[in-house]
């Protein structure tokens, strides 16, 4: 965590947060699938004022070679942040930080792709972050896992994502930005709704055993709600797609921002 | 090898139309794609530009930091273009350092804001010498079906128009609009079996000869060209090519 | 392809053996390896220790030099972290630029220290916004059998607490002992045929389905967290995890 | 162009350029060929103020293998200066520039090389810039088409190239160095005189639709006289090899400085 | 050498240096074989402050492909410093000092090791460099040709390796740090005891010939020395092996700091 | 394997013209090709000079720019140098960042100037600890026909002999020529079949089993050597190659 002190009230008399939700909020969360016409499978999230979007290639031939598995596909994800997505300009290409959120996505996404369908082959997934405001790597999974059931690749659930934390001494669900800076604890985690199993976690700052569990369980009650939302994008697709008899110009566009 | 087949049966697809007169999405020779622009994309950029091209998608954003000026241009701000085509647009791009297709997308870009003057670089100046604004125009393709030179180059146009110098952020006075003053639109055209099109698809790249951008001023003066690929244009070939984008930039020119 | 049958092997017996309560060196469940720590290994540098953890062994130097703070913390020193996976320890390491496998090991040996606040950063600012020192952590890692996590963080606790601050070859003053002020040790524990194994050894790792690592306070708090590998956990599975970090972590730290 | 405010009157009152050289003039272009022993082709050209090597290998195995065309032959061009080439010394190693540079030469020589002669192969051409002082690109080129025919690969021509521009709102052929730094436009050429064909061409700077066509009839004027100077660098190459016994020690020296 | 002036007297009025030794005296020298679990062969050398860990995989396959000898084993060292062997922090990775002597130090095990039994392998050797006080190439060669011979790789003899210099006008043996940061020169040199044969020898500074000859004959003498050490290190780590039933129980353990 | 063919049959007829003590050039043993200095071929370099030695040719540029000096020699000027072994010269050398042999040639002739103390650097600090000139020497091989180890060596003192430092441009008084003070010239032996060569061609270079480089001074004091390649030297072939490389060392330098 930031931990940098503030002046800031993160929670006012009212229990109520920073951008006025309550400690068990989240903010608000919009997904379309199949934006992107050249990619087998896409998503495009907005999650407050975070924007990112996922594409997935493949199954497709593995390079280098010398990666493939004989008896698996191999899920790779790479997660990348758009200079212009933060208010300090990010120098192009990936960093420490990024290459460490590819690694834990792509472990979490691997664990409910039937990989054992498609021998030696690469799913590549490409999560980029347009515009970033904490909790991009929830975003990016959550994204992740609709493009890849927008590209067909057979999954046993779509894994959804969200955080919990601590700010003010408070258990709270899905940090902002100004919460992420001078909050107390950020617990990312990914969750498959359909077997309860915790595929991505991560915590940082300080919580007593007690706040841990009141975090995790918010924020697996929370990657329900995501999980919803992430059919409905799938569906709203879908319905799109056969409502139409040229499926080619069926697919949705990117939302356009609100006034 | 599968891919060349495939490559030799669009050829001989767009050739045949080509000799009808007709293009494969049905436009004209000297026709472009529908054009979207949405400007404010990214709240975290002091200015940006969604572009769809067609089925072509760019995000255009710009940053300004402050920084020192080069040591020649002691009274200027400092323009630098960069261009991502990263391997979420399209299967034929790969990840890693910048390529020479990507070096050559933003110099050219770079080119058209520079040599156009597309901004008052001398407005950009804190202290001369010292501490000037330097500008990073950065242009993340999202979805690749041709043409990226005019898509990044309306996105860039388009970004830069609507961009908020952040002065106030760094203790610089107060924020005020970037002061733009022309809008250098670039059109490219490619060479397929001797016909000249305006704005190529991916399958039209693919199997053109030649490729010649060029970015045009209000005035209807040149600021920019680059020639690509391995064929060749005869001179009358240049001039029309010239022609078309005069004509047609002024037609996007039109949108701002 | 010789080395997957020898895989499959490994894991039916590791598989036999923990169907029966039972690892291949002996262990109970939630039994540690032999740890062996010494510090003041390296001579060179400002703290330093070697720890072994059964057939795993690492060398942790940290060295402070001056230098400018991060703007957005002008009052704090600058910690950087970095593991470096040698393919001397393993031949599953290779050269070069560090991978992914090295990045996440740094990053959350660097987490742990940071998050657990081991050391008051406020104490090594010489001139507020201008000058810090900037603490560099280095991980070695010489031969591996597993774990690097906990070797890598025990190694960077020892070394911390017995590091000076090299005030005086800076020309800042009279040395004096880094501001420890907490260890936050971590504990790993993999799960395989759903079964929690603290401290996996290599063979242990290979085979297991999911990785998670949990960094504890002198509290009893939790500080950082990090799950790895394909596999999944159940959530009474983590809180299990937890706990044992929280107990054996206990016990660790009380070797400091 | 840079367009660097200057004091330098670029064209006097006589209509003479800063160097002396009318509007229409090209600067002292001298060629050399088959100065290297070690490749199979190479040339050597100053022109003005610029010192340029040219190199070719090949046609040869293409490394890496993915870039085999089973067709053709890929003409890779590598153009480089050397950190000691311009005033500000250049840190070695390839940046963005030559990249680009590297990219255009590589197109231009494709379209005159028979590469379906030579299917899987790599035709490699190295340009060293050893000194430069505006022009380098249009004088690697023309090196590289030279040492080409040197080097024995077949061509439907030699590639020759010239740069004409604007300086103080006047159309010039040829900028050199001030007139780069502080002129309005500048037009690099590659042209090939038997078909008529351009195969380089950019442009920055500001030209009218006229400027522009006044320049570009001039640059390929110029290409026509560059390819003469391409010619006889040749005959005399073959000429002093068939002279002698040894072809081996036939091979011209590299021109000496003049005075 | 650096040659950097200094107050210190390097060689006091007893003819002793600044470290107590006679000018033909060697820094104490400890090595143990054996120390690594999983490298096929390891050695750590305690020389004087320097520490030393050298490792050797293989013969193995030899990656990448284009690099095999369908011959010959190519013996491939890597010397590396830890970011925290030298006062001043060290950026991690190689650097041209390093490439360079990872270079003459493979060529020196290389001529001692029967490549030709492994044709089409790569036998690697990884030297560590832990702490550094001058002297660290031969430190480092001394310790991986006993790596190398405990991982069974035949061999005609053991590299020894010592450099000998000159500091205060005298030729002397062993240079420590502050010997080498303001002596005369340094001649690092690696030896083959069994033929007589020099396999690594590089000098810098300033010497005469006779100078030159008395410091190489130092260091040959020197290097026999080591030689002893070395077959001792491997005696003790056999013997340990055969004493114990458990073989894989045996292995010494890493010497432990002096007080 | 076409390639290892080629080499045994050049190995077998240099080995049997060795035999008759011969070399394929019709050399003496201890005779070095021959040897052409152009100084001044470079007008944007500072010092600059073109190199011949048989078929092997070098270009070397030196270049003098303002800078900080190192922060243990604040009286001294800054030596860089570097080697830029191109595709060009040789099909044997690959483009990219420098691999061990450029490496190893650059810091061998870095060595000889250095040591040698070619350049008085105390003469080129603007202000102690402050500002000081740093000298790159950048080699450039063209044409490679063996032993650039020499060619480069030449060429830089050639290079040096002939620098002009720019102190005007810089705003730093009066041009002055480079302090030079001696040429340490290197000379390189080959060892073939027993044999001492000097000045090896490429064929002979890659034959060779090992290769000594000796750099000497006009007093005939040593100042710098490496010994490269798999094989080995006794210790009389050393002194050997050290009294030659004296003696025709003393005849290049009689050439400056």
């Amino acid at each position: 965590m930031g931990g940098t002190p503030t002046d800031l009230k993160l929670i006012d008399e009212r229990g109520l947060r920073i951008d006025g939700r309550r400690p068990d909020e989240m903010r608000p969360l919009r997904i379309e699938a199949g934006v992107l016409k050249r990619a087998d499978g896409s998503a495009y999230v907005e999650w407050g004022q975070n924007k990112v979007m996922a594409a997935v290639y493949g199954p497709r031939e593995c390079h280098p070679r010398h990666l493939q598995n004989p008896e698996r596909a191999l899920v790779q994800c790479n997660y990348n942040m758009a200079s212009f997505s933060v208010e300090d300009r990010k120098r192009p290409g990936p960093d420490r930080r990024s290459h460490e959120i590819s690694k834990i996505i792509s472990e979490a996404l691997t664990h409910v792709v039937f990989t054992e369908y498609f021998p030696r082959t690469s799913i590549d997934v490409y999560i980029e972050v347009l515009q970033a405001n904490a909790g991009t790597r929830c975003a990016g999974l959550t994204a992740a896992s609709v493009a890849l059931a927008d590209a067909g690749v057979p999954m046993k659930d779509l894994v959804a994502a969200c955080a919990a934390g601590k700010v003010a001494d408070t258990v709270v669900l899905d940090l902002g930005k100004e919460e992420d800076n001078s909050g107390q604890a950020d617990i990312p985690l990914g969750y498959v709704p359909r077997t309860g199993e915790i595929v991505l976690l991560q915590m940082d700052g300080d919580l007593s055993p007690e706040e841990f569990d009141k975090g995790v369980r918010m924020a697996i009650d929370a990657c329900r709600k995501v999980s919803e939302i992430q059919r409905d994008a799938l569906k709203r697709r879908y319905s799109a797609s056969s409502a139409d008899v040229d499926a080619a110009q069926a697919v949705p566009e990117m939302p356009k921002e609100g006034p | 090898m599968g891919k060349d087949v495939v490559a030799d049966l669009k050829r001989d697809y767009i050739s045949k139309l080509l000799a009808k007169g007709a293009r494969a999405d049905g436009r004209r020779f000297d026709e472009m794609r529908p054009l979207k622009i949405e400007t404010g994309f990214v709240r975290s950029a002091e200015g940006s530009a969604r572009v769809e091209l067609g089925n072509t998608q760019v995000v255009v954003g710009v940053k300004l930091v402050t920084g020192e000026p080069f040591p020649d241009t002691p009274n200027s701000g400092v323009l630098t273009t960069n261009a991502e085509l990263i391997p979420m647009a399209s299967d034929s791009f790969e990840g890693g350092p910048p390529d020479q297709e990507s070096i050559e997308v933003a110099r050219v870009i770079d080119r058209g804001i520079r040599e156009g003057h597309a901004v008052d670089m001398s407005k950009l100046v804190i202290e001369p010498g010292k501490e000037v604004w330097i500008m990073f125009v950065d242009v993340h393709v999202l979805d690749y079906d041709g043409n990226l030179f005019d898509a990044a180059n309306i996105g860039a146009n388009a970004a830069l128009k609507t961009c908020i110098v952040p002065a106030k952020r760094a203790g610089k006075g107060e924020d005020y609009q970037l002061p733009v003053q022309h809008q250098p639109i670039s059109i490219t055209a490619v060479k397929i079996d001797d016909k000249i099109l305006i704005d190529p698809t991916h399958d039209e790249e693919r199997v053109a000869e030649a490729r010649l951008t060029v970015a045009t001023l209000e005035t209807g003066n040149l600021c920019a060209m680059q020639k690509g690929l391995n064929g060749a244009f005869k001179l009358d070939e240049v001039f029309k090519v010239v022609e078309l984008s005069r004509k047609i930039g002024s037609e996007v020119r039109s949108r701002f």
